[in-house]
């Protein structure tokens, strides 16, 4: 495993370490090693947090920010932060105000933030939750409980955080959230697989000339395996499986598209892919209104990549349009 | 036959112990069709508990209140949630006992599952760690209902919980990690099973040492 | 190669024109598809420009943007760009104040800038250029010619751009971007080779367990290869380096440090680098003032880092703080 | 003996054909310690260049010039700036002549090798592109002085060139990407000294079919 690392099993710890050292104009500490602050108080808002496990930079603390989330519970390699952290994500993150507790569906994350939840409640602080399932090709839409929350996260906290900043209410924080949620498609294709450091060799196998599509961040399986194909190919393949989802997208319809990178596939290619998808979409007569290209929620030394599309309108889109500033995600 | 409460501290640093010494062992188990962290995850959060407790004694409710609490705060992950849960909801079920009957430690096993029931969707057969702990409580309740002693029936629930823990082999895994696999997660033991049978039998041979 | 392709010959022009397509508010074309300019137009300022092979995204039609450089000449995967493609960066860059072209010491670079001033000339256009050559272990400091332009790079367009940014004239923009890079010193450590599209297998070996200190961007020769060594002592290795070169470096002297990913290594330690070299840096009483964490000048798939000082004074200092707006930096 | 700087046309195209038959060639010994482009790279070029022509006559001179501008505006690289100041060179050191003397191509191949000594630090030894042209540029002028006629001087060079680019196997490489290999680039030939022969070679029979 040819890596940069000191001791495998203390990763998280000399990563937050070197972010937070990195950013003091953006993140600070909170009294619990595994939470993070932004610098931005504002006293009037909802508070926004999310958090999930380490691994995926610069998901989830590079969402920390400035009308983006204010505080995120860390996690170990692809591992659940605890309760207690996003218990005391929640405190820092709170105004008075409630807090939104916005993240992505998987089973550890569920169980913390439910006791982190729990815990709060205890302790006078009122929090509430949406739970990103944007990923399309984890579970048939009757079943939409059962998927994942990949990228289509980035759009969830763009639009959660733009909301607490313009003072609304925690409910109106929450519908907002949930409504990105709702309006969001995602699917991935992985290339290769990734390795966890304390491991040291791949965490499952994508054998060499074939790609899974519908991947999960942490290696969980996808809807299928296939021949490896060409660029126009694959984003042909993903746009179908979001158009053909349940979210009606019609011609005229105006979205936003984000290409997420996987960890290691180079920039060049996902903008190669963006232009894919975007041609294909404009073909249905979607209007491409903003683009996300980069990486944001990644697998480590994962290849491959993601797309999501969100549904526009006149709510969402000056919410999307709102300037933000966040290590991994600065808009102006 | 019953204990007392208020001996917890030799049954839980048999737990302790028996994890520590497992850490590899699991952590193999886990590699072959999981992540390979699960005697890392596992020995992490009972070591903590072990270092708290330092001198200490303990009722064994409060132990596992306390065990509970660290691997819910400190570990993370789902290992984290579903042995603490499992753990601070059997405390809770006994909490303010002076003595633990088989009746009672029935209860508590069934509290701790139900605890478990209200945060994963696992049920016997997926391959988790409700395999081990399913035929335990099973076990105990049976032995209870009629009327075996409490050390019979500890040593009849270690035998069911290896057998569950075995019985997993042949099971298709549909939570977790391993679930990637589908059909090929056939003839390998689940880590999360193999932990529950381990620190079962701890608890078991820690109870019978304090037995009265 | 488990990629993200149609055609590999044709990767830049898909590239590019999915990075135009993205990226509206911030870039456009011109009249040659090799060329890309900024949308903001600054009518009485110096030109600024860069150009270089592709594969090294954000590098280097990142850097294209809003106080950083006004136009980007574009090469194929690893390959100059040709003279047409700098005379026509030059020439969109300009607003008759003459151009800055900033740019890295390779010898393709080199000829081919060198015939596209020549031929701005003819055309009646001032072009003054700055080489960056800032990487400490591509040659001794006697035959700093020899040295190549690594991720200091970047910090030469960000002091070069903010210098045309504040109305300063060619000549100033010169020796500040000049003084940027006599003030920077940088060196890599590659861990994997990179694999050109167009030839589909790796270009270069590094042998698991070992590392290549002070490996080029394109696979070029490093000054040794050794043992995978800990995040620590890699560190402290490329810190030693550059304390031990010709740039004077004392207790209380103010820099800024970059870390900068090649390209597939996971963030996470990218921020564990930056952590063990900013403690090396600071124990030797120097004081960080600036940190810049990331992928800004990548090798495709390479996985590795490099660590990039810059020696500050009051005149860099706030032209490093001046806000800019390019996709591979933005700064408020 | 002489020939029409008018009739450039086959000369240019005997040149453009020799790369493109050579491609897969020269990306082939490229590819042995380099990145396998190089055939491509100067296939790219030429081709275009044979494109624009079409079907018009061109003089040898302009002919040289358009291709050198073609590949310096086209191909980018090093090969770009390379071959195009070497042909731009040649081309204009005979621009305004209406014959082309052996005397007059020697000074052709001189103004090539100064243009391309201008901008690249390679010197004969370091495995390049100059490893040929040098020889080739010698044998011109040893003939020229000597009186030989104008075919057995081209017949000399083909075969100094040839000489030229088959010493490279013996050399280290010091510039472009084979420099990474140091010792281990020896026994391998060098893929720009190799298409400069091919273009020479050419280049020569194209003269010899419209020598007067
Ligand atoms: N959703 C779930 N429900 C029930 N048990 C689970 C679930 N996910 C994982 N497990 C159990 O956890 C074990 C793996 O634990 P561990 O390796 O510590 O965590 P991880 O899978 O995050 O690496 C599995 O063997 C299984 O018994
Ligand atoms: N700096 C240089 N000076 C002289 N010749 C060079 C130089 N760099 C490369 N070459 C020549 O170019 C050839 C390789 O050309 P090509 O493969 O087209 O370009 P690249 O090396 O960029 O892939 C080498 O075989 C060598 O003869
Ligand atoms: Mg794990
Ligand atoms: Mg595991
Ligand atoms: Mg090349
Ligand atoms: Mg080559």
């Amino acid at each position: 495993m040819q890596r940069i690392l000191n001791d495998p099993d203390n990763i998280v710890n000399e990563s937050t370490a070197g972010f937070l050292r990195a950013h003091p104009d953006i993140v600070t500490t909170t009294a619990n090693p595994r939470a993070i602050q932004s610098v931005f108080n504002h006293d009037d808002r909802v508070g926004v947090v999310t958090g999930g496990g380490s691994g995926h930079k610069p998901a989830f603390v590079g969402f920390c920010g400035e009308n983006l989330c204010d505080a995120i519970a860390i996690g170990e390699i692809c591992s659940s932060p605890t309760a207690q952290a996003f218990l005391d994500a929640f405190k820092a993150a709170d105004r008075g105000k409630g807090v939104a507790c916005l993240y992505g569906n998987y089973s550890g994350d569920n169980m913390n933030v439910k006791m982190a939840v729990r815990m709060a409640k205890k302790e006078g602080l009122t929090v509430k939750t949406v739970v990103c399932n944007d990923d399309a090709a984890s579970a048939p839409p009757e079943e939409k409980n059962k998927r994942r929350g990949i990228a289509g996260e980035v759009i969830m906290y763009k639009i959660g955080g733009a909301a607490a900043a313009t003072g609304a209410d925690l409910d109106e924080v929450i519908r907002l959230a949930q409504k990105a949620v709702d309006q969001t498609r995602s699917i991935g294709i992985g290339l290769t697989p990734c390795t966890l450091p304390a491991v040291g060799h791949p965490n499952f196998e994508i054998k060499p000339g074939t790609m899974e599509v519908g991947v999960g961040p942490h290696g969980e399986p996808g809807m299928e395996v296939c021949e490896l194909e060409t660029a126009a190919q694959m984003a042909e393949r993903m746009v179908n499986v979001i158009m053909g989802d349940d979210l009606p997208l019609e011609a005229g319809d105006e979205i936003s598209l984000l290409v997420n990178g996987m960890g290691a596939t180079p920039l060049n290619e996902l903008y190669l892919l963006f232009d894919e998808a975007a041609k294909c979409l404009e073909e249905k007569g979607l209007k491409i209104y903003k683009s996300y290209v980069g990486n944001f929620l990644t697998s480590m030394d994962m290849m491959g990549a993601s797309i999501t599309v969100t549904k526009l309108d006149d709510e969402l889109k000056p919410l999307l349009d709102m300037p933000c500033y966040g290590m991994g995600l600065k808009q102006r | 036959m019953k204990f007392k409460n208020a001996n917890g501290r030799p049954i839980l640093l048999k737990m302790v112990e028996a994890v520590h010494e497992n850490k590899q062992y699991l952590g193999d188990i886990d590699g072959l069709i999981g992540d390979g962290d699960h005697g890392m995850n596992m020995n992490k959060g009972f070591v903590t508990y072990g270092e708290r407790l330092g001198d200490d004694e303990t009722t064994f409710t409060e132990g596992l209140e306390d065990l509970g609490m660290v691997l819910l705060n400190e570990i993370g992950g789902s290992m984290g949630p579903i042995y603490g849960t499992i753990f601070m909801e059997m405390a809770d079920a006994a909490m303010d006992e002076e003595d633990i009957t088989l009746e009672k430690f029935g209860e508590m096993l069934q509290a701790g599952l139900d605890g478990l029931y209200g945060i994963v969707d696992a049920r016997p057969g997926d391959k988790t760690i409700v395999d081990t702990l399913v035929p335990a409580l099973e076990t105990i309740q049976a032995a209870s209902a009629e009327g075996k002693d409490f050390v019979t029936a500890l040593d009849e629930m270690k035998d069911a919980a290896e057998k569950g823990m075995l019985s997993t082999k042949d099971m298709v895994a549909k939570y977790g990690r391993a679930s990637r696999l589908g059909e090929r997660s056939l003839g390998v033991q689940d880590a999360g099973s193999t932990s529950c049978c381990i620190i079962l039998k701890a608890m078991a041979d820690g109870m019978k040492s304090v037995m009265e």
